[in-house]
């Protein structure tokens, strides 16, 4: 066991540290600390050319293999892009699916051409992507997929119909990808595909959905026989491939969010000391506990990622989502209590938000999406620790 | 002893029920919430004159319907349930309180029938800046004059603030501290010197103000009874709130957990109804318990409510008011924000949407559940009673 | 509303507290607040004078009609006795099993010959009973009943084989209630009879289960051909009459536990003032926690008996349970967390625990016993809410 | 940066698990707890000579094994696992740790070298009556006389105090306050004045004693480096014993999960084995991420306690010692209290038996949680360090 970074690590800290003193700045300033969740809707034009900034200053898809235009950077250097990037208030990455999860499940499972095709968009920030998981009825279910792909004899493509909801950026997207049902006679991980569709196209049409906020972060997604450019993989492979991508989406990232749990935390410290609420016991309780709540969930990511079984669900990953999730929750309602009366004054009329207020708000559907608390429970006893499946309907 | 309601409590629990049904539906709440007022001018009559709600537990002798505690609680317990937007909290449960319990003949006579009739809405203002809502909390001061007396400072979180006609306001001799020197005064918001702006909310069916007094000036009939209890006076209002807000948590906890009982018997997911899964069973099931026990605590605090307001009331039920009001605050704050929480998990997706009402009960749970001081400010409260006494060590 | 007691009321309370006061005193001073819940196993003998002393009174039996001995006292003049009783800690009733379950049984289902049987050794307090519900494999699982009765021709006796468990008071007792097989082939609620069986014949044994306190309050009996003096009702009858005497159980009773509980934060507190635990912030809060919970016990249990259709599985009845365990729980460690580091320090060696450390480790069966936690959360859900049922397997 | 255990680690682990799997028995765990001395001797003898325990973490130059406190860690959260009962922890978390971090060349080079031979046993005793495990608990005193010390006072909550051989005590110059005039003193147990006596407690498998201290005089040799930053001293070595304490209550959390599960896979209930009820699947998924996050916990505290005892350790990490132990303790005394007694639920009936080992355990996760402050104590002293710098309000 060793806490430590190497040298050549912290040579790698320092270095985009530096970048990112020299460069966040300017035409920038205005959207550090913006743009994460329950915010993601803000600021999308100067967050777009921050992408091209970052890929300027080779600063995007660091993970990817070089031979993709990575820099093969290690799991360490990868927390330490995140923990840097979460420090100075990077803002919300618009092209985190792209590099995040369309990138590398290209490079998994695309053909040469594809890979030729979609990945320089990505890595040169110009070209942003969004997700078609989730149906309105589907739910925590990733399985039941009702939408569907049939093809297109004439143009040799397939068309997609259906609805996908919870996607976010949709708006903002160039492509979208899209697991469809390729065999309408099959049954839930059964007979899908995984499609590339544009989302410039008639066949699609994007709706935001108002949440709690008043804002809208997340969106509808309509397709009506949208011509879907690529098919990833066969028809049928579509749930493998969409397994391996959420499996993509864990781990490194997870420090940079913490960073921005921290910078929370941060704020509502700064409140209480600023307000007196640090002196009353049970907001001391409080605020002691989610501190020891976020250290800790650090140093349960650090075993994560330094278990060499890492990316398969091994028992510290196995509880992270439930940690994370349950944690930031509380840290919501821990904000508005530190707030005291204040926290129900918005920022100004009708329905502008505090900062504060959004994230408490938002932090509702922490335990909702990406699966819900109760899905994840299911998950850690089933899979952690043998205990019988659920029964189906 | 008998703990239940009565034939003609259930009568008037049935009538507020269809009643709001109809006027303060998903749509209506909606409506009124994104005004500036907060209510619809239209409804809040009718309950002025059709139900008559304001006169409730205004005596007979003052124009009102001499009812009890009881019925207001299962009043509010309804109005909880519905959210409905209206100035009746602050007119009733603030304002004729104050009346009632620190009004002086006069002063009684000349606002309890105007209210009864619903010719008059009303106010408490006792909190300033730093948000406190004990003794502290009364930040602005009074002075003596000749003509009678000048008030100066600045009230926050006023429930309809922006809104009411009277305004009841606490405020403390300068140089007093705590829980001396406190005095409560009766005036028109239209008296000159005072400014009133709405405070926008997270929770919009609930409307706050900031309220400035900048030498206001009143004749000494503005001056409440209070000589040297204007403290102990203003306890008591604040704690028949406190019951008041407690009741109408009640009625939104028990109408969350319905909304998401219901709502577990038509979703499905992996092909069963979540009402199937043991974790939402048992999760709807310890939101039934909070539910239960918040309606007991209710309902014993209104019957001790109903003691402090009776002619000759029972000597150790009045005493028994502080401590009520705070288990019954305490207990059905968190009551109503677990299951509003829950319920918004229950519906998964669609529970933190514009469009469910979940989010409506979810921002309300926490605007009640801080205003008047939440769980942990009470729980306090209630230590320094059981604890504190007695010469306990220091 | 009201929550007053009438002048009648008030005349009887000073009438039983006036007897307690005269009686409960000299060689019964040693049994006052013994003999309770995690407590039932000490002084037996002393307690089983103090039924007849009881009898003698005329404070035995109150509830029952008037016709079999009672008094047929009123809902509100139960609570009071059981209110006064529990207040001047009055000893845990040995007599209980006897006047709450057996007699109110044998009052609805019994013969009048096994009325006149039965009835007066339980009204004079000479004759106590225990009961035979659980079985080892059973737990909660009331209808998974495997001991079995066979019709001795000869004798026209059932006669009872099988094994019962956590029967408390069972060295003690003259007679114990079996729920028994009466049919083999049957299943679960099926098939079963109610049986009245004599403690003192060779085909019983009783085996005390030494507890996590090392004190042994319950027991194994084992029966092996064992006569049953009686059967009340009819076989196959059984699961019916047990259920109604389940239904007896709830109630009246439950105000003077409260009493008992009233007593255990009194004396919590009592410490909490002298060894300045009250002046913890966090103690404090738990403090009035438990306080609020118990009060607001005490105003559910007046709605519940308020309820014309008391005895019904009403609301406020149907989350009872649920809430008195889990707060008996949780005061159970408030004790030990308000003693400090003496909370660890036994009375005497070599394992003589404290009254306080009793009571705290007693608790953990509190959420187990007449049906756990999780079984309470699924009646409230199932029969409360309307929910579907567990799948049974 | 690598926060795995290294190959060497995972090898003392497995020995230990061996080892202790054949002498830590339910059988042999309930014979030694039912023993005054409370461990058994020829158990103890393996220990010192087969397995070198006691070794561990003595630096070679002292006859130990130099190895570093998260190979400590690593026994210990076996120890937990098994209940082990034996005088380790108060020897070596207590005394050895004592020894590195405030004893003189001498005292190091007398006492060391017999621990790791396992020819001495040793406790820490500085708690008093007030059962305080901060400064103020330190009751006892020393007067400074022309031999040496005068040490007079009462030391309670002291584990194995009645059969270690080597005591190191608090006590504070007379008059002091507070984390004033703290020193520390390493004498034998058979010196003149000193008596002892076990304290029977709930949980049998750790042993406590009441020591007395009746005008105790020792030599100036038996002065612990101490200065002015007795206190200092004491509070490392607090904070590595909490550490130490918490890896035992993780291999517990780990240990009492791992029963429940076992169990809920054979017992059947209305039909079903109860693992397949959703409601004890979501807890033991509670009770398995209270035990993940508590090896988390313990690693990095046991980490940061090498580089504490390191000769040149990371000064940033030495800095985080007192945050880091009070995480881990707080952490895992809730964890453990929780998967304890949501083992004994899942058992039911059986599971508040003598028989079953469920109380033991349940029993050992109270007593721990106690021990060296619960988690409410350690959250508070995480708030001090966050909250009352940079000039808070007071």
């Amino acid at each position: 066991m060793k806490l430590q970074f190497s040298a050549e690590d912290e040579l790698f800290r320092a270095e985009f540290s530096a970048w990112l003193a020299d460069n966040l700045t300017g035409e920038f300033e205005v959207i550090r600390y913006r743009g994460g969740p329950g915010d993601e809707h803000m600021y999308p034009s100067e967050r777009h050319q921050w992408e091209k900034k970052m890929a300027a200053g080779g600063w995007t898809c660091i993970g990817w293999p070089k031979a993709y235009g990575g820099k093969d950077a290690s799991i360490e250097q990868q927390v330490i892009f995140h923990e840097e990037y979460a420090r100075v208030g990077g803002p919300g990455r618009m092209g985190h699916i792209g590099e995040g999860l369309t990138g590398p499940t290209i490079i998994a499972y695309g053909s040469e051409e594809q890979k030729q095709k979609y990945l320089p968009g990505i890595l040169d920030g110009t070209e942003l992507w969004c997700q078609g998981y989730s149906e309105p009825s589907a739910g925590s279910d990733l399985a039941a997929v009702k939408t569907k792909a049939v093809l297109d004899e004439g143009l040799n493509k397939w068309r997609i119909s259906g609805q996908k909801v919870w996607t976010s950026l949709a708006h903002e997207s160039d492509w979208c990808f899209v697991v469809a049902r390729t065999d309408p006679q099959s049954q839930r991980h059964k007979g899908l595909g995984f499609f590339l569709v544009k989302m410039d196209q008639p066949g699609v049409e994007v709706r935001p959905i108002e949440q709690l906020t008043g804002t809208s972060e997340f969106n509808e997604v309509f397709f009506d026989e949208a011509v879907a450019e690529d098919i990833l993989g066969k028809p049928g492979e579509g749930w493998t491939i969409a397994m391996a991508l959420l499996g993509f989406e864990r781990g490194v990232s997870t420090l940079g969010q913490q960073m921005l749990f921290q910078n929370e935390l941060d704020t509502i410290v700064h409140v209480a000391k600023d307000n007196g609420a640090s002196q009353d016991p049970a907001l001391r309780q409080r605020i002691a506990e989610a501190h020891t709540g976020l250290r800790l969930m650090r140093y349960n990511a650090m075993r994560m990622l330094s278990d060499p079984t890492s990316g398969d669900l091994d028992k510290s990953a196995l509880v992270y989502k439930l940690h994370w999730a349950s944690w930031h929750r509380n840290l919501g309602k821990l904000a508005m209590d530190v707030l005291g009366p204040e926290s129900e004054i918005c920022a100004s009329g009708p329905y502008e938000l505090t900062r504060l207020q959004s994230m408490y708000l938002f932090t509702r559907s922490d335990t909702i999406y990406g699966g819900t608390n109760q899905v994840q429970r299911n998950i850690i006893a089933e899979r952690g620790l043998g205990m019988p499946r659920e029964a189906k309907g | 002893m008998d703990f239940a309601l009565t034939e003609e409590q259930e009568m008037i629990r049935e009538s507020a029920e269809n009643f709001l049904a109809d006027v303060s539906t998903s749509a209506a709440v909606r409506e009124a919430m994104q005004t500036e007022q907060g209510y619809d001018q239209q409804v809040w009559r009718r309950i002025c004159e059709e139900m008559v709600w304001p006169a409730i537990h205004i005596p007979e002798i003052y124009g009102g319907m001499g009812l009890g505690y009881v019925e207001l609680a299962v009043l509010l317990e309804k109005m909880g349930k519905y959210l409905l937007c209206s100035p009746y909290f602050s007119t009733v449960c603030l304002g004729v309180n104050a009346l009632l319990i620190a009004g002086t003949k006069q002063q009684k006579g000349d606002y309890l029938p105007k209210i009864a009739e619903g010719q008059l809405t009303a106010t408490l203002a006792y909190t300033g800046i730093n948000g406190r809502w004990d003794a502290h909390g009364v930040q602005a001061t009074y002075q003596k004059t000749d003509a009678g007396y000048l008030l100066n400072g600045q009230f926050r979180f006023v429930p309809d603030g922006h809104t009411a006609e009277l305004l009841i306001v606490a405020a403390r001799e300068e140089g007093s501290q705590g829980e001396q020197g406190v005095a409560l005064f009766a005036l028109s918001a239209e008296v000159q010197g005072v400014t009133r702006q709405w405070l926008p909310t997270m929770d919009q069916t609930r409307k706050q103000a900031e309220i400035n007094f900048a030498a206001v000036s009143v004749d000494d009939s503005a001056l409440m009874i209070n000589a040297d209890s204007g403290w102990s006076k203003l306890s008591s209002i604040i704690q028949l709130a406190q019951v008041a807000i407690a009741a109408e948590q009640m009625g939104g906890a028990q109408q969350t957990l319905d909304m998401a009982v219901d709502y577990t018997q038509e979703r499905e997911q992996f092909g069963r109804k979540i009402a199937s899964y043991q974790a939402i069973k048992h999760k709807a099931a310890d939101m039934m318990l909070k539910a239960e026990v918040a309606r007991s605590a209710v309902y014993f605090a209104a019957c001790v409510g109903q003691e402090v307001l009776a002619e000759q009331g029972d000597a150790e039920l009045i005493d028994d008011l502080p401590q009520a009001a705070s288990m019954a605050k305490a207990y059905c704050s968190d009551a109503f924000f677990f299951n509003a929480g829950n319920g918004i998990q229950f519906f998964g997706g669609v529970g933190f949407t514009w469009e469910y009402d979940c989010h409506l009960y979810f921002k309300r749970a926490k605007s009640t559940e801080t205003f008047l001081g939440n769980a942990s400010y009470h729980r306090e409260l209630i230590a320094k009673q059981l604890l504190d006494t007695d010469g306990g060590l220091s």
